[in-house]
């Protein structure tokens, strides 16, 4: 997030696209509701009629995969009814001859022709985005999951920047984290191109610094990224995979696909707290601490890092990740060892720029808010107050082009995923809890009224879910929470698991997401 | 900036503070039940009465604001006498059974008496009579003990916006109930058990998987390990297991979701690994750790000698500690030499 | 509503409908309306005093209407009471007559003799 | 425009409707019309005329005739004597309108004589759904000065200066609390009309809804001008389905002839207004929990400050009066403050509606000056207790009020005065208790009505109204202790001091002041177990006075529960006192008055 939690209560406009935010980021869900109560202007953009679309001003059901030409229209508004900020675009920011003239072909009526929306809808989102003092844009993987996934990043970006809602208390391109620690993991560089803070593997400069901090040699090319891993398995390039608490073979896409990868696999690893469908593959499997059992910091979506505390011992002889590692590290020659997670922070703080004035006698309280460069400094609430990282705000234009897989005569449905309130990823956790799985107990299809017609389909009946990658059975939800030839299935559970119909090859050219909002499937009442 | 004294003691406090907050700057605690800094002032149990400049009615400090030259007496012999008597009012339609109460230990309502010494009601007239409602997966409603401070129905209606639960009746018999007083589980209610966690008395209560005492228990702040909103919150803890979980301030201002509140069980479920497993004979097998790191090196070393670094790849983990991913990726990068370290953020 | 002008215009019209129900100080004009009266035309002799006192818009005037007078021959009749004076009664009135009255004993203070009962007696 | 020589006005409001006033209405009209009067006598249905123990009313201009207790078929004798006639029917008038054989007009009823109405003076004057009659009597002429030629100030400040103080309950300084909410900071303010009139017995604002709707338009106009609202509640319980009715016809007749709406006598003042429906709790006419209940929450009441000058509706600054408040201010603009404070006491300026009801012979509504003694109303204009009883206690101010006891008859009605009496001015109820009542009875009557309406949402009143009417049951049951009335009285402070609301904060009034005026009452009941003024039925003994027994055994033959015995014409008779059921039927029986209860 370019912005903190608590300016939700400080906006006067909230623009949510793509994330059903009380189902799945509950806490600011509530905010968001709370806000609108206070005056705020709430506009929702979502395939499904969320519980936030019922406290919106406007509600865009749009079809999946069309966020893209959404903001592309809502600029094309905001620039024909003069609600740009033109000292802004000056001051701050390049290249906005290029978006301007991108945006030109994005009339409301072409848009929503393609998003499958009310023109006048589009129109009104604009002016209420365009005309509000502090709006704030929240998004979630409804934005990324796409093979345009960053492009439709950028282009929320560039109606940010449009208006100027960008540096100020209240506003933001704020992309909302699904788990409780990606930021820090993206931030330690669990990433193949960067190393922790986002500096660049190839980057000489910064592969010296690292080699002088570590003390041995490394590597100037960027690794694998999770999809490429699968492949190189298949093809037997790649011969060992190491696993930390990870579940791919429920929260991948294309379940068959990753199993057959990790069974061409010479030596897998699996590190975690219970054996999951992953494990049950692996060669080795070591016994993990859960969160209660280890200190350490989890970073949450506004970056803010916040210390967890061991409160208990951990079962049997399980041990903390990071003691594993040292201890392997340790094994394979690697001399350094820690005694703490405080001295690991230690030496992150010397690697990581934004980590630099990080340490845990600074954590106590409400942790700290990275970039945090100095001992002093107190954390930043807001990014790219002053200046953008790279000096101008550049624009980014961004053309729209439809999803890979598009409904065909035999997939004539688009699938899309997501999550419950009452699961959490692939229950690891959460399906240890008897009240969870009363409420949330199975996996299922949320059909619409007129395609269950169609279909002849009830609710309650099981249904045959079938896309170019596999097949599964699920009970049908028939539910006006959805419309058209859109199906929803929550990707949580291993039995009718969305994720046998997902497609792991079509990947958004830069970031290498997956497509998983958009899959064409068909469906039929199983026999 | 406003002068007032209280107790005497001079005090100098922003305008618009209210009698509580400017108490509480100097250190002087003034009971309450029903109040809560997030919520809109309700001013409904009475029990923060405080005397002002000797006048005859008692206004509340919740909710009244100070005002230069103002005198305040929190403990004076009025005030004493009204505490008392809404506390004896409040014990003449609530059960006595502390004894085996849940809450015992962190009730406000047994809290107070003890201060107040008020053993029992001197009433012995009409009691409400309700059914404990156990609908719900994770708490229940219990109305016989509820002093209806109204705080659950403003969390429920002003902070999480479920609007589950409101007032029903009036006078004597106002209760906290769903609509059509159809049960828990058949109202909104998205089970986020912020309610249960401002509930003064045990009305609204967990349901208890362990036996436990408050004063049994520790409590260890930290985060909570679900989405990335990062909840601050305790975890409390007897004989090595969470037995509770409490929100904390933090981003998440004292508000948790149903996974935060309640779906802690995993923690001490048995199917937790406990020992590494090597598969043995196309089995996974209990082994000892040096047993484990053993088979891992030797696996390490032999592909690395075949096929070079390149062989490797790592998924990190956004479920675990910064330090965690931090000691990961510098295990594949610095110690097996592969930049191929990847983690689901896509997912 | 446009201004004061067009409300108080408004009032002058709707007066007139309701100024009865004031409680009447001033002269009292009060017509037998019992059935000798009726049927010697006491009915017309009522009718244009009323519009007579609202056409003047006479203030404080009231008529009123009463049962037998006691003098059936003379109907139609009626009586003028006014403060501190005595009372005058009219006799064998029609309505021109009894715009008369009006004219003169009520708006001039000026009995008209000629119809008084004391006129008809002699 | 056509002229009448007869105006027949017959009374719409509530009370005489609920006794056939429809009717009447209509068999004039019938009437009229067969007999070919139809241009010479108008039917005018109007407000309640006040005195509705005379109901149902006509009244028949020019000559002022006041018929009561009419009966349908009375019309035919009214129509073919007085108005074909012109032979008033001197059987049907009210009683004492006929003073040594000559009929009064209205005016100078007794009932009527001493009262002054100002709030109410159109009410029984004119018809309630013509627009014009409200004109006619000087209506909108105060808005359409006040628009076109004050300053919102300069209207504050006859306000002010005319004394009126809210006539709802706490008796706030009219003035004072608009200045308030002209003063608040706020880009949208309301005004709004509290016309949820909750005290039992008490019906003025009903009546000037019914009888005069647009004097509540007007005057709320003309507090939007002055505060700089342009939108106006007025919130009515949907018990009142005539006021709603012709408040709401009136609106819509403003609106057509532009009294309401954009640019009201072509000025900048634009005024709209709309009936918020209430489900009649009596809680809601408790100004924040009326606010709450206007927005669409459970009418509970709010803490203040804020006060609803600042945050009311919606949170934006809000001025409230009460209906009876509003019907003054038109009457203050036109006439002056000077004249409104010639009216009444120091402190207390120009009139009040009382709803007289209880042991008194003239029921109903009477609008009299403030400083009119207790006497003077309840025996001048009420004409006193009936059947000779003697006059025990007035209970004024409803279930926040206390009783004021025969010694202190002679008190000049104030608000002050009341409070001083431990009593207030409430609403303006005013029930008169003679002998026969039980004071304790009567404290339990009050107590129970604010048990039964309490909110229930802060502790005191939830709780404590409830454990004191428990202390009341008992100590009616003859089972109270001494350490009852001790605890009663510590309660009740306790409830005063610390209760959220007015309502919490006075609901002790009517023991508190019973304990005072009345304590040897109590003290019977607890230690002597008997209950003086015969009411209480645990209490009660019923006994045969034996010289007075004629061994009749009527008393016998009526008992239900057959516990009199005794030979019918040999012996006295006697009643078995723990068989007795206290059903008084023996006493009612007994043609030679030989029983007694005590």
């Amino acid at each position: 997030m370019t912005n903190s939690v608590d300016e939700v209560l400080k906006s006067d406009v909230l623009f949510v696209t793509g994330s059903n935010t009380t189902e799945n980021h509950p806490v600011i869900g509530s905010k968001m509701k709370q806000a609108v109560t206070n005056g705020a202007k709430l506009i929702v953009a979502d395939p499904r009629e969320i519980e936030l679309a019922h406290y919106a001003d406007v509600f865009l059901q749009i079809k999946p995969g069309t966020s893209l030409a959404l903001s592309n229209g809502l600029m094309h508004v905001i620039l024909e009814e003069g609600l740009q900020d033109d000292g802004f675009i000056e001051e701050r920011t390049e290249n906005f001859e290029a978006l301007r003239e991108l945006v030109k072909d994005y009339t409301p009526e072409k848009v929503a022709e393609i998003c499958e929306v009310d023109a006048n809808d589009i129109i009104k989102a604009a002016r209420i985005y365009g005309e509000g003092e502090r709006s704030a844009i929240y998004y979630c993987m409804g934005i990324t999951q796409h093979s345009t996934g960053t492009e439709s990043v950028m282009s929320i970006a560039n109606l940010a920047m449009l208006t100027g809602n960008i540096g100020r208390e209240g506003t933001g391109v704020n992309p909302l984290r699904g788990q409780n620690n990606v930021q820090g993991a993206c931030d330690m560089g669990g990433l193949p191109n960067v190393y922790p803070g986002y500096q660049p593997v190839v980057h000489p400069e910064i592969k010296k610094k690292f080699e002088n901090a570590w003390g041995v040699e490394l590597s100037d090319e960027n690794g694998l990224t999770l999809p490429e891993m699968m492949d190189n398995a298949l093809r037997k390039s790649l011969k060992m995979i190491y696993v930390m608490g990870e579940n791919p073979m429920v929260s991948d896409p294309d379940t068959a696909h990753i199993r057959k990868a990790l069974e061409s696999l010479d030596f897998l690893v699996v590190q975690d707290i219970f054996m999951t469908e992953t494990a049950e593959l692996a060669d080795v499997v070591l016994p993990a601490t859960a969160y209660a059992e280890k200190d350490g910091t989890f970073v949450n979506t506004e970056r803010r890092v916040q210390r967890i505390r061991k409160a208990i011992d951990a079962p049997g002889e399980a041990k903390n990740d990071w003691e594993i590692f040292m201890n392997l590290m340790n094994r394979l020659g690697y001399e350094k060892t820690y005694q703490s997670a405080s001295e690991i922070m230690d030496e992150i703080a010397v690697v990581t720029p934004q980590y630099a004035g990080i340490d845990y006698s600074r954590l106590e309280g409400d942790g700290l808010q990275w970039p945090c460069p100095t001992k002093t400094h107190e954390g930043t609430k807001i990014l790219h107050g002053e200046r953008f990282a790279r000096g101008l705000g550049l624009f980014k234009p961004a053309q729209y082009r439809p999803s890979a897989e598009v409904a065909d005569e035999e997939y004539p449905m688009i699938m899309t995923t997501g999550r419950v309130l009452y699961q959490y990823h692939t229950r690891t956790m959460t399906g240890k809890t008897e009240g969870l799985n009363n409420l949330a107990p199975e996996s299922y299809i949320e059909i619409s009224p007129e395609a269950a017609v169609r279909k002849n389909i009830e609710n309650g009946d099981l249904i045959k879910v079938s896309s170019r990658r596999g097949s599964i059975t699920v009970k049908a939800k028939v539910t006006d929470k959805i419309s058209g030839n859109t199906v929803f299935i929550p990707f949580h559970w291993a039995e009718g698991a969305a994720n046998v119909l997902t497609s792991g090859s079509v990947l958004d050219e830069y970031s290498k997401i997956p497509e998983l909002k958009v899959s064409a499937v068909n469906i039929e009442k199983a026999m | 900036m406003v002068t007032l004294s209280i107790n005497g003691q001079r005090v100098e406090v922003e305008q618009d503070t209210t009698v509580l907050e400017a108490a509480a700057t100097i250190g002087i605690k003034i009971p309450t039940f029903c109040h809560d800094p997030r919520l809109k002032p309700h001013g409904s149990c009475r029990i923060c009465v405080v005397e002002v400049n000797g006048g005859k009615n008692l206004p509340t400090a919740c909710v009244t604001p100070v005002y230069e030259g103002m005198e305040v007496e929190t403990e004076g012999e009025e005030v004493v006498t009204a505490r008392k008597e809404i506390l004896d009012l409040l014990l003449a339609d609530h059960p006595l059974e502390c004894l085996t109460c849940e809450k015992a230990g962190e009730c406000t309502l047994q809290d107070l008496c003890y201060q107040y010494g008020i053993e029992r009601t001197s009433y012995d007239g009409e009691r409400n009579h309700y059914e404990i409602d156990y609908s719900n997966d994770f708490y229940y409603s219990d109305q016989n003990k509820c002093i209806k401070c109204g705080k659950c129905v403003m969390v429920c209606d002003q902070l999480q916006e479920t609007h589950a639960i409101g007032f029903a009746e009036r006078g004597f018999e106002t209760h906290i109930a769903t609509p059509m007083e159809r049960g828990l589980s058949e109202s909104t209610c998205v089970s986020c058990g912020n309610c249960v966690s401002v509930c003064p008395v045990d009305a609204l209560a967990p349901k208890k998987k362990t036996k436990f005492r408050y004063w049994e228990t520790e409590k260890v702040r930290t985060t909570c390990s679900y989405c990335g909103v990062g909840c601050q919150m305790d975890l409390l803890v007897k004989d090595n297991k969470v037995v509770e979980v409490q929100p904390a301030e933090g981003v998440n201002d004292r508000m948790l979701c149903v996974k935060g509140k309640f779906a802690f069980d995993f923690l001490s479920h048995p199917n937790r690994l406990k020992m590494p497993l090597i598969r043995k004979d196309g089995r996974l097998q209990e082994a000892s750790w040096e047993e484990a790191y053993d088979t891992i090196i030797g696996k390490i070393n032999s592909i690395k000698e075949e096929n070079g670094p390149g062989a490797f790849a790592g998924l990190t983990s956004a479920r675990c500690s910064t330090e965690d991913n931090y000691m990961m990726q510098k295990f594949m990068r610095a110690a097996i030499g592969t930049n191929s370290v990847d983690h689901c953020a896509r997912l | 509503m446009k201004s004061l002008e067009e409300l108080r215009k408004l009032r002058k019209d709707s007066l007139d409908q309701v100024d009865m129900r004031r409680s009447g100080k001033g002269t009292r004009i009060v017509v037998g309306m019992a059935t000798c009266g009726i049927s010697a035309g006491a009915r017309p002799v009522m009718m244009a005093l009323v519009e007579e006192v609202k056409k003047r818009t006479l203030q404080d005037v009231t008529v009123t209407q009463t049962g037998c007078i006691g003098a059936c021959r003379l109907e139609p009749m009626f009586e003028v009471y006014r403060a501190g004076e005595e009372k005058v009664t009219y006799v064998h009135m029609d309505g021109e007559k009894a715009k008369r009255v009006v004219a003169e004993h009520i708006v001039n203070g000026k009995v008209v003799q000629e119809y008084t009962i004391g006129a008809y007696e002699k | 425009m056509e002229l009448y020589r007869s105006h027949i006005l017959v009374c719409g409001g509530t009370g005489c409707v609920s006794s056939d006033s429809l009717k009447i209405e209509e068999r004039f009209i019938d009437l009229i019309e067969k007999n070919d009067l139809k241009n010479e006598a108008k039917v005018v249905k109007t407000g309640c005329f006040g005195l509705c123990e005379a109901g149902p009313i006509v009244i028949v201009y020019p000559e002022g005739a006041f018929y009561s207790q009419l009966k349908v078929e009375d019309v035919d004798t009214i129509v073919s004597e007085h108005l074909v006639k012109g032979r008033i029917v001197t059987d049907l008038l009210y009683k004492e309108s006929i003073q040594e054989g000559e009929m009064q007009s209205i005016n100078d009823v007794g009932f009527y004589k001493k009262q002054e109405r100002v709030a109410l003076r159109n009410c029984g004057v004119i018809n309630p759904e013509v627009i014009e009659e409200y004109i006619a009597y000087d209506g909108y002429e105060a808005l359409g000065r006040v628009l076109t030629d004050m300053t919102p100030e300069e209207v504050i400040q006859i306000v002010k200066d005319s004394g009126l103080r809210g006539r709802g309950g706490g008796g706030f300084p009219t003035g004072l609390k608009w200045d308030f909410t002209a003063k608040a900071e706020g880009d949208q303010k309301y005004v709004a009309c509290n016309a949820d009139e909750g005290d039992p017995g008490a019906f003025m604002d009903r009546s000037v809804l019914e009888g005069d709707p647009h004097v509540i338009i007007e005057s709320m106009a003309i507090a939007a001008y002055a505060v700089g609202a342009n939108k106006g509640y007025v919130y009515i319980r949907a018990e009142y389905p005539i006021a709603v009715n012709r408040l709401q016809i009136a609106i819509d007749q403003a609106k057509d002839m532009g009294l309401l709406g954009e640019n009201i006598f072509d000025t900048d003042f634009s005024f709209d207004m709309e009936i918020r429906l209430g489900a009649g709790a009596f809680v809601c006419g408790e100004e924040t929990a009326l606010i709450n209940s206007i927005e669409g929450k459970r009418g509970m009441p709010r803490p203040r400050p804020p006060f609803p000058a600042v945050k009311g509706i919606f949170n934006k600054p809000t001025l409230l009066n009460n209906v009876e408040t509003y019907a003054n201010v038109p009457q203050i603009i036109l006439r002056g403050a000077e004249w409104f404070s010639s009216i009444g006491t120091e402190k207390s300026k120009g009139t009040k509606v009382f709803a007289l009801g209880g042991k008194i012979n003239n029921t109903g509504l009477l609008e009299i000056p403030m400083g009119t003694t207790l006497r003077e109303a309840i025996y001048d204009v009420g004409g006193g207790i009936p059947n000779g009883k003697a006059f025990k206690a007035v209970q004024t101010g409803g279930p926040s009020g206390g009783c004021i006891p025969a010694a202190h008859i002679d008190t000049p009605i104030d608000y002050d005065n009341l409070i001083e009496l431990g009593s207030m001015m409430g609403s303006g109820g005013m029930i008169v208790m003679d002998e026969d009542n039980c004071m304790v009875d009567i404290a339990r009557f009050f107590l129970d009505f604010t048990v039964e309406e309490s909110c229930g949402k802060c502790t005191p009143c939830r709780d404590g109204t409830k454990r004191m009417l428990e202390m009341l049951d008992k100590i009616a049951a003859g089972t109270g202790t001494v350490e009852d009335l001790t605890k009663l009285q510590t309660l009740a402070k306790t409830i005063k001091n610390a209760s959220l609301c007015g309502l919490g904060q006075t609901a002790p009034n009517p023991v508190l002041s019973t304990l005072h005026y009345f304590m040897d009452e109590y003290e019977a009941h607890v230690h002597e177990k008997r209950c003086p003024a015969g009411v209480c039925k645990a209490l009660l003994n019923y006994m045969v006075i034996d010289e007075k027994c004629k061994k009749c055994g009527i008393c016998a033959a009526k008992c239900p529960v057959n516990c009199i015995s005794g030979t019918k014409g040999k012996t006295v008779y006697h009643i078995d006192t723990e068989q007795c059921i206290k059903c008084n039927a023996c006493l009612e029986a007994c043609p030679f008055d030989a029983i007694k209860k005590g």
